[in-house]
């Protein structure tokens, strides 16, 4: 709870900070906050899962919100690191913009630790509408506002869906509190529309991960946000919704019905073939992630599979990829800054003027392809044994296959940078995107090496 | 001491070289080549002593995960064709120039450091990673310091790398079922797993794709002929000397092991298929234009006589296939070495533009001609020592394997000595073959030497590798 | 006093706010221009504050209706939001007409 | 002692090679000459030495000196075995070996690789007495590919004319294809007998009871088919021809006296298993028979003077094998060594006149050097006469030999066919070598001025090898002369069936008389036509008819060509051409797929607003309505 307090707090800071004139110290001070809170919260694993009595019902601080809320808090620090040289043309802004993105993180703290359905919904609202605006912040760019608008519109109409969604729940039961909820659905005589609400709950939430079929907004907004923007959805974003997809699932019901499980697996296999076939063609790099992205969010729904203990699995994987991500947008960030479009064009010869860039961006991709001693592998590796545990043979195989088909596209981008000539030589590089990208790829391939120390935080 | 310390020493190699600039990075990487041969051997003293020079440590609990090496003679002998093998090829490309060759000799190093923990891990997972590593730099080296057209080239590389990558990636699969049931990866403990023949056959079928495209057999093979021809030739060593027997030595150590039903239920057909392609890559080495593909397909033929060796299930035919890995390994690097010294020469591979060389660099056809004559597998070179002991294997399962494998003999012989007139004989070459020069003599004399040695004497390698076969078959025969 | 439910039926409410619910569904599939597209998607949201009061009388406690409050806020916030980056639309496009949005694609 | 000897004797020839390999070059020419042949002379020594041990104490000398090759389950060592059979080869490889040397010395002189020359012979006497005194199948089968190997060499000695590398190259194939059958027959042998050991191999098999043992049949089948390649026979003959293309002294000692008799000497060593399989006895005497009628019927015709050789050569070795498929094995050796002599010494004289006439080989371009060259015409005609079978000379007895005991054999239902065959073969021998005698020394010389001009008797070093080998096939034939049966004694503890020795009987002096009487035809006939009716065989482009067919030696090349090369280069255009690629395009068909899909894909992906929210609908819709279905299915 501590963190969630410290958080806002610290958002609070940073708008007073613009009345003060602080804009230079601005992001510093913010990554010390950050860091610090972000102590507080490793801190909590001396007290094991224990829910708040403070906050009876509303927030539940154990180990699961704990450790994602660290991986929220380090993405976080990264975006904001790279928020400075982001923004410094627009530094009037730059206060609101760090703002936003610190009370985004309240809501993606608030959206893993509720232990209540409204907590919930106000989280997922908070991220939301931080996330409208932070698409549609150049004002003056068309793209960027449709991207925006396209977002806002379908995301409020999620929203739409997932209050019905609690409200049915409600209804069932009668209660907000998660805990309640849960020991009703044990027993039976829940009346229909119970199932209703968990399922529009789910589907809402499968819409903000961008699974197949609620995925078209994906590429689009993706492309039309600026660069830090679509950073922050394809990592922090994605990896928020999948936490609370799961952690509503895990929270309200009794493990998936058989139906839902293989409602579950259509769509994870969907998402993987339509998101990586989709992805082969594209020339737009943040568009191709966005696809790869979707890709992703249909293997971290394998954990959905098995519900019981896929939690460690699931922060792995979502650690692997977020920081696998993390670590090349600090490149394509740095890469498109000044360009037009984000097309592959602009990285040919990346390995000969800027070697080091080009290894932290090879390195990412092929973390995500799930190439061994980065944790991408790792991760994709205990979600196979996972669910093959699970008797889902059928998702492993489409999964191997989808692997394969992502090589192809992920490739495509380092061969540009290795075998085409450069369009232009090399321009000086902020410390910040060295930092940012060899930080993250290091503490990717760190974590590699060592998995129990992700996936013992949990369990 | 143990068998850590080729690894470490070939890692800090790699590392080392990289950050000794363009300048030293060959010499501080052939440095470390040879001190790992050095300690190669120096175990291998250990190891014949009885001294233990095994290493099991941990490393991951979730999922557990050892840092398993274990060297009996085949991972030894194994470990050994890729030290010794490495200083030569990195020997021989002194000759060369390349850019940026810091990082080039780095891939190299990092290369080699994979396959010997190919050959050594027996922890599935860590076997795993380090085949999938060795793939990396390869991919690398073929696609920066290839050469050809650019774009094709590409094409040929990335073909290659997705394509293996993708074999392995069931190999995965079957690694992560076998999991489920051990919940570790040592390869012992799935020994004793009592697999049903349906699990059997589809674990097998899982490897068997991975090492098919890997060894390759046909009809998996298509990404090999351009890939020699379009990689650099250290690149193209690399891979026909040390990669392509980490996919048979992957058959004899994880695949028949572990699936030893399902083996000897297909072992017929494999055997087949293994035959169809040794007749397959001589007769379509008989018209090859470039002499890199030819190689590449004479090399074809000669790994599909090794795969039907090992799926004999035989002591004589795994110890003749294990014989003839080495020998291949040699004279393939041998052979490739031989087209680069004449792409130096004439900055070409087309065999038509060669020709009446031998009278210019009498010195350079006779060491050619014996080369040649050792992958025809002339008795008295140690190919005829591994090509008798499979053909023999073969003969005692079926006489015909023998007959149509033999015929390896009489294409061997047809397509090498073809090439060999075409590029080396004839009424001198216009233009002019300068004299070859010490580097290059020096090493092909030493690989000569190693076939010839064991050629006539190679009770060394076959008591090194006999007692490990012995073992391997109990547990196929359990 | 008793419970008004008693005489109409939860299940009316229910079939009434999903009517609701829908007719602001179709107004977000079928209308174009973004300003009736924003109510329609407010009728949703108000379909299911609807329901949630309901239901609270249902199961006489109140904290459903407070749940109204967290709703309206939030749909509020998220409304003004929207209408910002449509005002900003607006300069660019000169046009509200959500059809007009393709140039994302693809 | 005895092994260093041993050594000695093997490893001379190899010394002289890497001598030459490596000295070669920089050492003046005479001296590596000297060198190569001093090498084989203490080889010759040497067997001299062994043979007369053998011959006082009769014992036998076993060497073996390591491990080589262990299969599962037997043991492969490298061991020498010196005994009656390959003392005798012995003797008389680096005997005429050393001969030969001598000549090369002068014959090669002006060739730039002079050195390079006599490494390769060294090398191959190395690895002929390999075969001949290896105490395995495995070690005879290193000699066995030597040998191959150094015939490729040499036959392609001048290597800038790739009409002669061609020939080495078919050398070496066709020799690969005998070799082939040779190891399955090895690999068969070792598994119903688990050694391959000559000595233990005759234990087991005197011991046991394998007779009419199919494998057995099918092994000594595949046996002779590796002799078939080595020694020239049908249908694998058709290298020998063209192998003369290398230097003629190669041609005496290779594709003469020595390598080509391999096969001959590695059937005796396996008379024991042969007399068990009478099928393949039967096949190896037909094979034999055609092949020495088929060869003489080519030689007939030809025009070129080593070809007619080469020709007499294969029909020569065909009479051998004759006489192994009848079970007569000493006959056949006594043939082979007298064969050595004799043909050894023609094939010299060939190259005497060659030199003489600087290259010229074609016999229409000669004729008249009986006065020029007196000692080569001598010596060649002694030898001529031996080889037709004129008595007394020794091929005479040697082939008289073989047609008695084709005629006298009781296994073979047609034996008197096969003597018929045999005798016509030698009838025609004698006519083509007179033929060759009279058209090459006899009448007016048909060359040019200039070539006339130069016309000179050789030089002594290759003259006196020529007397040599002359004496010896004037009385070769006395090491078994019908009465004393020397070489039957001496060869008894090898052969296992006891040859009979039937006192000279009315039967037999008819034979000798009918043999003789042919060989005389022949010579009549060829005296007839070249001499009387001073005929000079036409112009290639004349020659038509039957004789068109046989001068271009049956087109068997051409069938050969047609029949086995065309395809199977045929068949690697087709794959390399077709199905690589094609094959290729299958592995890239997925790739092409997935991108085709994400084209279609992105057609989908239309930007509306509308669209999307449709889709969203549509899912939820979908979803519940399945649930709702599976619910009540359930």
């Amino acid at each position: 709870m501590q963190t969630l307090i410290a958080i806002s707090a610290l958002g609070v800071f940073c708008l007073l900070a613009e009345i003060f004139n602080l804009r230079k110290a601005l992001v510093p001070v913010t990554i010390v906050g950050l860091l610090a809170i972000l102590g507080i919260t490793l801190n909590l694993w001396s007290i094991d899962s224990s829910i708040d009595e403070q906050y009876k019902s509303m927030i539940v601080f154990d180990k699961f919100s704990a450790g994602f809320s660290s991986l929220f808090i380090i993405l976080t620090i990264f975006l904001i690191a790279l928020s400075h040289d982001v923004y410094k043309d627009h530094q009037t802004k730059i206060s609101d913009f760090i703002t936003i993105k610190v009370f985004l993180l309240a809501g993606a703290v608030a959206m893993v630790s509720f232990s209540n359905l409204s907590m919930f919904f106000i989280g997922i609202e908070i991220l939301s509408i931080a996330l409208y605006i932070l698409a549609a912040s150049k004002r003056l760019d068309l793209k960027s506002n449709e991207a925006g608008m396209k977002y806002f519109l379908m995301g409020s109409f999620a929203s739409g869906i997932i209050l019905f969604g609690i409200c049915l729940i409600y209804g069932a039961t009668g209660y907000f509190d998660v805990a309640e909820i849960y020991a009703l659905s044990q027993g039976a005589g829940l009346p229909i529309w119970f199932p209703i609400g968990i399922t529009l709950m789910i589907i809402g939430m499968l819409f903000k991960i961008a699974a197949v079929p609620f995925h078209f907004w994906a590429p689009d907004v993706y492309e039309g946000s600026p660069a830090i923007t679509t950073a922050l959805m394809s990592t922090l974003a994605k990896v928020v919704a999948m936490a609370t997809l799961y952690k509503l699932l895990s929270g309200l019901t009794v493990g998936l019905t058989y139906n839902f499980e293989i409602i579950i697996v259509i769509v994870s296999i969907a998402s993987m073939t339509v998101g990586n076939i989709m992805a082969l063609r594209q020339k737009n790099v943040k568009r191709m992630l966005a696809f790869s992205g979707i890709s992703h969010a249909g293997f971290m729904l394998m954990a959905l599979l098995s519900l019981t203990n896929a939690a460690s699995t699931l922060l792995y994987y979502t650690s692997a990829y977020a920081l696998a991500g993390m670590a090349s947008f600090a490149v394509i960030i740095y890469v498109t800054k000044n360009k037009d479009n984000e097309d592959i064009i602009n990285f040919n010869g990346l390995g000969k003027t800027n070697p080091l860039l080009a290894a932290v961006l090879t390195a990412s991709l092929l973390s995500m392809a799930g190439i061994p001693i980065f944790s991408g592998f790792f991760a994709k590796f205990m979600l196979f044994t996972q669910t093959i545990k699970a008797e889902y043979l059928v998702v492993v195989i489409a999964g191997v296959i989808n692997s394969i088909i992502s090589v192809g596209y992920y490739f495509k981008l380092i061969l540009a940078m290795y075998t085409k000539e450069a369009t232009e030589e090399k321009q000086a590089t902020p410390f910040v995107y060295y930092a940012v990208g060899v930080i993250s790829i290091v503490l990717n391939i760190i974590i590699g090496l060592y998995p129990s120390l992700v996936t013992n935080l949990i369990n | 001491m143990d068998v850590t310390t080729i690894l470490i020493l070939l890692l800090v190699g790699a590392i080392a070289t990289y950050f000794s600039g363009d300048k030293l990075a060959s010499k501080v990487a052939l440095f470390f080549s040879v001190a790992t041969l050095g300690v190669s051997l120096y175990l291998l003293n250990e190891f014949s002593k009885g001294e233990t020079i095994n290493y099991l440590g941990e490393w991951m609990e979730y999922p557990k995960v050892y840092l398993a090496l274990q060297a009996d003679g085949l991972s030894m002998l194994m470990v050994l064709l890729t030290t010794a093998l490495t200083p030569i090829i990195i020997f021989s490309s002194l000759g060369n120039t390349y850019s940026n060759a810091k990082s080039f000799y780095a891939l190299v190093l990092f290369m080699s450091f994979a396959m010997t923990g190919t050959f050594l891990a027996v922890d599935g997972l860590l076997y795993y990673i380090f085949w999938e590593l060795a793939l990396i730099p390869i991919y690398f080296i073929a696609l920066i310091w290839g050469n050809g057209d650019a774009d094709k080239r590409k094409k040929a590389v990335v073909k290659f790398f997705i394509y293996t990558l993708a074999g392995s990636l069931f190999m995965l699969v079957a690694f992560a079922y076998l999991y489920q049931k051990t919940n570790n990866f040592l390869l012992g403990d799935f020994f004793n797993l009592r697999l049903s023949a349906t699990e059997q056959f589809w674990i097998f079928a899982a490897f068997f794709l991975a090492y098919a495209i890997k060894i390759p057999l046909i009809p998996f093979h298509t990404w090999q002929a351009k890939v020699y021809q379009k990689a650099p030739t250290v690149g193209t060593m690399l891979l026909s000397g040390i990669m392509l027997k980490m996919g048979l030595y992957s058959v004899i150590r994880w695949q028949i092991q572990i699936a030893p039903q399902a083996a000897k239920t297909l072992m017929p057909y494999l055997i087949g298929l293994s035959i169809a392609g040794v007749i397959y890559g001589s007769i379509i080495a008989l018209r090859q234009k470039d002499l890199k593909k030819l190689l590449a397909y004479s090399s074809l033929a000669h790994v599909g006589l090794i795969a039907a060796g090992c799926y004999t299930l035989t002591l004589d035919g795994l110890n003749g296939a294990v014989y003839q890995m080495i020998a291949h390994g040699f004279v393939i690097v041998g052979l490739f070495f031989v087209a680069e010294i004449i792409h130096r020469r004439y900055e070409t591979r087309e065999i038509s533009a060669m020709g009446g060389i031998r009278s210019q660099s009498p010195k350079f056809t006779s060491l050619f001609m014996i080369l040649v004559l050792a992958s025809v597998a002339l008795p008295g070179t140690y190919n005829f020592v591994g090509e008798f002991t499979v053909l023999y294997s073969l003969s005692q399962v079926n006489i015909w394997f023998a007959v149509f494998g033999g015929t390896t003999i009489i294409l061997g012989a047809y397509y090498m000595l073809k090439m060999f007139q075409n590029v080396m004989l004839g009424e001198t070459n216009t233009k002019v073959f300068a004299s070859i020069t010490t580097n290059e003599i020096i090493t092909l004399v030493i690989i000569i030497a190693f076939l010839l040695f064991f050629g006539l004497y190679p009770k060394p390698i076959t008591d090194l590798v006999n007692p490990a076969i012995k073992d391997i078959l109990i547990h196929i025969n359990r | 006093m008793n419970n008004i439910l008693d005489i109409v039926g939860i299940e009316n409410y229910i079939f009434l706010s999903v009517l609701l619910f829908c007719i602001g569904v179709f107004g977000v599939l079928y209308r174009r221009n973004a300003i009736i597209v924003f109510m329609s998607i407010e009728i949703m949201l108000n379909a299911v504050n609807l329901l949630f009061v309901a239901f609270s009388t249902y199961h006489q406690d109140a904290e459903g209706q407070v749940f109204v409050f967290f709703s309206m806020a939030v749909a509020a916030a998220e409304v003004a939001v929207g209408l910002a980056i449509l005002v900003s639309i607006f300069r660019n496009l000169g046009s509200i007409d959500i059809a007009n949005l393709k140039n994302l694609k693809g | 002692m005895e092994n260093s000897l041993v050594l000695l004797l093997l490893l001379t020839p190899f010394v002289g090679f890497l001598f030459n390999v490596f000295f070669g070059k920089k050492i003046s020419r005479n001296v590596s000459g000297t060198i190569g042949t001093i090498a084989v002379v203490v080889s010759f020594a040497m067997s001299i030495f062994f043979f007369m041990q053998l011959n006082q104490t009769g014992k036998v000398i076993q060497v073996k000196l390591f491990d080589w090759i262990t299969v599962s389950n037997f043991k492969l060592d490298f061991g020498i075995l010196l005994d009656q059979l390959s003392l005798l080869w012995l003797l008389f490889v680096t005997g005429i070996g050393s001969l030969i040397h001598l000549y090369s010395i002068s014959y090669m002189h002006d060739d730039e690789n002079l050195h390079k020359f006599f490494a390769y012979l060294n090398l191959f006497i190395f690895f002929m007495i390999t075969l001949v005194i290896g105490s395995n199948l495995l070690v005879m089968f290193i000699g066995w590919e030597g040998v191959g190997l150094c015939s490729y060499l040499l036959i392609g000695f001048w290597h800038k004319n790739q009409d002669y590398n061609d020939a080495a190259k078919k050398a070496f194939i066709m020799n690969r294809i005998g070799d082939l059958g040779f190891l399955i027959g090895i690999f068969i042998i070792a598994s119903l007998f688990t050694t391959l050991d000559f000595v233990e191999l005759k234990e087991i098999v005197l011991g046991g009871t394998n007779s009419g043992n199919a494998l057995l049949s099918v092994a000594t089948l595949c046996l002779f088919i590796g002799a078939t390649g080595k020694s020239a026979q049908l249908p694998l003959y058709t290298w020998l021809p063209d192998a003369m293309a290398g230097p003629t002294p190669v041609s005496a000692l290779i594709h003469a006296a020595t390598m080509v008799t391999a096969g001959i000497f590695m059937i005796t060593r396996m008379n024991f298993l042969f007399d068990l399989t009478p099928y393949i006895q039967e096949i190896i005497a037909v094979v034999g028979a055609l092949t020495a009628l088929v060869a003489a019927s080519i030689g007939l015709l030809q025009n070129d003077i080593k070809k007619v050789l080469a020709y007499s050569t294969v029909s020569q070795l065909g009479l051998m094998f004759l006489a192994l498929g009848l079970g007569a094995y000493n006959v056949a050796v006594f043939h082979v060594i007298t064969h050595a002599f004799f043909k050894a010494c023609l094939f010299l004289g060939s190259g005497s006149v060659i030199h003489a006439l600087h290259g010229e080989q074609d016999m229409r371009k000669m004729g008249g050097l009986r006065k020029v060259m007196p000692i080569t015409f001598a010596t060649m005609l002694i030898s001529t006469l031996a080889i037709s079978g004129i008595f007394p000379f020794a091929g005479f007895w040697s082939k008289d030999e073989i047609l008695l005991v084709a005629f006298q054999n009781h296994h073979i239902a047609f034996a008197k066919v096969l003597w018929v065959v045999a005798s016509i073969a030698s009838i025609m021998t004698a006519f083509y070598m007179f033929r060759l005698m009279y058209l090459t020394f006899f009448r007016e010389f048909r060359g040019t001025e200039e070539q006339k001009h130069h016309l000179h008797e050789s030089p002594s070093l290759i003259t006196f090898p020529l007397i040599v080998l002359a004496a010896l096939a004037t009385i070769g034939g006395a090491i078994n002369l019908p009465g004393s049966n020397w070489l039957n004694h001496f060869l008894e503890p090898i052969l296992v069936t006891k040859y009979e020795h039937h006192a000279l009987g009315t039967q037999e002096y008819m034979l000798m008389a009918v043999a003789l009487a042919g060989a005389i035809i022949g010579i009549g006939w060829a005296y007839s036509k070249y001499i009387k009716q001073a005929f000079v065989p036409k112009e290639d482009s004349a020659i038509t008819g039957f004789s068109k067919t046989i001068y271009n030696k049956y087109y068997v090349d051409e069938f050969y060509t047609f029949l086995i090369v065309k395809p199977l280069n045929g068949l690697s255009n087709f794959f390399r051409t077709t199905l690589e690629p094609a094959l290729g395009k299958v592995v890239y068909g997925f790739g092409t797929v997935a991108n085709g899909l994400s084209n279609q894909g992105r057609k989908l992906q239309t930007g509306s607003i509308g669209l999307y929210l449709f889709a969203f609908v549509i899912g939820v819709c979908a979803i519940i309505i399945y649930l709702f279905l599976a619910q009540n299915i359930a």
